[in-house]
């Protein structure tokens, strides 16, 4: 029982450690190519101008901003998802990852983890944007926006990165990962979108605290869930 | 299951591609310390020889094992011991050469000299430039370092003279002797077998997907 | 007749028909597809 | 054909009982009285509601013992038992729009139910999708199985979250005072709708073996004679 204790400890060790080099090399890859980043940042902003000119009233546009914010930060995060994803098949990286000693979890977790920390900061730049774009003044604390903004994206991050490994090994990719991706990001969207339009608006019953707790179960959920079939599908062809 | 001898065997190994088999057949055995080259024209298995051997495909028949032990089987630790120079070079593009390197040495947990891998495959002057600016040669050079990086037991190499200048084939030949050396197996495929000769002993010839039995 | 406005027969006539369709027409493809020979290739 | 097929058994078995109970829902059943004939429309929405379930619920399984087991089989009976789901569930909605017209008098609302049923048919298109574009069998395979398991483990949280956020709206639930014979009815309609999608998963399963095997089974070419 110790003995499997301790064989279970340092397989998690490890599998921290493999992660955390995947992820530092994802972001190595973003730093070195901001071209890149500044892409996904202004294909945001262009969606929220484009929500704001498609809006009617002011007020409207007010009780919109949450909901806007995270629709740009999910397109955004189809198009980043794909562009890492171009970087590791353009030279066959991700088969090197695969057949290097690397456990595939591990790869996985770097991976979603360095897309969710990108779409965080898309998002940390974006929604000060938006707020003044919206004329929306935050009721509730910033360190609550904050938090939303956060699980909002690490639980769009698992699922997304899932998916894009399958269909970055499928032809016509970017049809079909919005296809894939939107259904299943359906809770998610809605729990980021709601707990944010409650941080921004008075929230009388206090109901933000209860959707940042969904978020967090999703997390919870998509993570191991998506990290347990990521092994199979980067080793789809070997079957 | 016969016991089998040490160094690579591979056991009536085949593999398909949709209705297609594109290799079928193949057995031969490659002793430790030994370079054995493939060659063949294009199109008659040559890679997919190699992608099998490299874990990179299941065989659909037949074993490949490496000290007696079923390469696909064992993938998981064989991995480690088993460097593969694919057509692909694995690098990302907007790393340097230095950078490049040190992921795979941090990813795979080797306990790698990156200065001397660059130096080993003369990138020595170009280690801090992206590979975005690198010739095909010399990302195929740096595909190389990042193979020994593993110091392998089994080493495969998909045609590693294309792109290659003079020196950096001659280089190729040096590894591969200084490989076999460590009593590793080396494989490679390859369109010069009279330039391969100089480091390999033994020679299989693919045709179609099949052996051909000298 | 207890019924409370007489047009709503038709959304009952309008369901039994594309249930009967749906099923039907899909039943239909999957027999004609059963039968028909894939391509064969070399 | 040239051998029996046990699922045309079930299929005519299927066909009798179907004509048998949506007479009974067409005719004989009691119309409720608030709702009038209306009523009638439940006699084949609600089957094809257990029954999609079902169908998705297979594929699950299915899909979960692939990815354990390998075995081609089992991709055969997910790819089958998707597409039957996708009808089933295209039905589903296209019923429940025409019974919530006369009764609600809107063709959509967003109720929990409603939208969890959207998003579930949406995921398992798309995994259609997915499977139509896959060339390599194997990875095909892979493929659609991960994406299933994720899409049905999603469901029931978008269920959840969606009755979270609507806590407004009325639960359509089932009256208690339910008269037997409807219930007889309905029973008799879910089981033809079960037998009728046993019958359909095992025919586009056989579909999907014939193709298959098509793809990738050729005998191993004979040994080479030195």
């Amino acid at each position: 029982m110790d003995g499997l204790f301790t064989l279970i400890v340092s397989y998690l060790r490890q599998l921290a450690r493999q992660s955390v080099h995947v992820y530092r090399k994802d972001m190595l890859v973003e730093w070195r190519s901001p071209s890149r980043f500044l892409g996904v940042l202004f294909f945001a902003f262009a969606l929220i101008f484009m929500v704001a000119f498609a809006s009617n009233t002011t007020d409207v546009m007010r009780r919109q901003a949450g909901g806007s914010i995270w629709i740009g930060l999910l397109l955004a995060s189809t198009r980043s998802l794909d562009q890492s994803f171009a970087a590791e098949m353009e030279h066959g990286a991700l088969e090197g990852q695969v057949l290097w000693p690397v456990a595939p979890p591990a790869i996985f977790f770097g991976k979603a983890f360095a897309n969710a920390s990108i779409l965080f900061v898309v998002g940390l730049v974006l929604t000060p944007f938006a707020l003044a774009l919206f004329d929306v003044t935050p009721r509730g604390s910033l360190l609550e926006l904050g938090a939303f903004l956060f699980f909002g994206s690490t639980a769009l991050a698992a699922p997304g990165t899932l998916l894009t490994a399958i269909t970055s090994q499928a032809r016509g990719s970017s049809v079909l990962l919005p296809l894939l991706m939107f259904p299943l990001v359906v809770p998610i969207l809605m729990a980021a979108a709601k707990g944010t339009s409650l941080v921004l608006l008075p929230d009388v019953m206090d109901q933000s605290t209860a959707w940042l707790v969904a978020l967090i179960v999703f997390n919870v959920i998509h993570w191991p869930l998506s990290a347990l079939l990521f092994g199979p599908v980067v080793e789809g062809g070997t079957h | 299951m016969a016991d089998s001898p040490p160094g690579l065997v591979i056991d009536d190994l085949a593999r398909r591609y949709g209705r297609r088999w594109a290799v079928a057949r193949i057995s031969f055995q490659v002793a430790p310390g030994v370079a054995c080259q493939v060659t063949g024209p294009n199109g008659s298995g040559k890679s997919t020889l190699l992608r099998c051997i490299a874990t990179a495909l299941r065989p659909h028949h037949g074993a490949a094992r490496l000290d007696g032990k079923d390469i696909w089987a064992w993938r998981r630790t064989m991995r480690r011991d088993i460097a593969f120079l694919s057509h692909d070079s694995r690098l990302y593009e907007d790393l340097s050469a230095k950078d490049n390197l040190q992921s795979w040495a941090r990813l795979g947990g080797y306990s790698a000299n990156v200065d001397a891998l660059i130096e080993r495959v003369g990138l020595d002057p170009k280690r801090d430039d992206p590979v975005r600016m690198f010739s095909a040669g010399m990302r195929r050079r740096l595909a190389l370092s990042i193979a020994l990086m593993k110091q392998p037991k089994l080493l495969l190499l998909d045609e590693p003279f294309a792109a290659l200048d003079p020196q950096g084939r001659a280089l190729v030949i040096d590894v591969i002797r200084e490989i076999c050396a460590t009593n590793a197996v080396v494989l490679m495929a390859t369109h010069h077998p009279e330039e391969a000769a100089a480091a390999c002993d033994q020679h299989v010839r693919l045709e179609s997907g099949r052996q051909v039995v000298a | 007749m207890n019924g409370i406005i007489e047009g709503q027969t038709i959304f009952v006539v309008a369901a039994y028909v594309v249930t009967w369709l749906t099923l039907g027409g899909y039943a239909a493809s999957l027999l004609i597809r059963g039968n028909k020979r894939p391509p064969e290739d070399s | 054909m040239k051998s029996f097929k046990w699922e045309n058994a079930v299929g005519v078995f299927a066909l009798l009982l179907f004509a048998v109970a949506q007479y009974m829902a067409l005719f004989t059943a009691p119309a409720e009285r608030h709702m009038s004939e209306v009523v009638r429309i439940l006699f084949v929405h609600v089957p094809a509601a257990w029954i999609a379930l079902v169908t998705f619920t297979l594929a699950f399984i299915g899909a979960t013992g692939f990815l354990i087991t390998g075995r081609r089989g089992l991709d055969w009976f997910v790819e089958a038992s998707t597409e039957v789901g996708v009808v089933m569930t295209t039905l589903l909605i296209t019923l429940g729009s025409l019974f919530a017209k006369p009764t609600w008098n809107v063709w959509w609302v967003w109720e929990p139910r409603l939208t969890s049923t959207a998003t579930m048919l949406l995921s398992f298109v798309g995994i259609l999708v997915l499977r139509s574009t896959v060339r390599d069998a194997d990875r095909r395979a892979v493929f659609s199985a991960a994406a299933t398991i994720l899409s049905f483990v999603n469901v029931p949280i978008v269920y959840f979250s969606v009755r979270w956020w609507v806590t407004v709206h009325q639960i359509q639930s089932s009256p208690a005072t339910v008269d037997p014979d409807m219930v007889f009815v309905l029973r008799a309609n879910a089981f033809a709708f079960l037998f009728i999608a046993i019958w359909m998963i095992a025919k586009r399963w056989r579909i999907a073996k014939m193709r298959g095997l098509a793809e990738t089974a050729p005998p191993l070419p004979p040994e080479v004679t030195a």
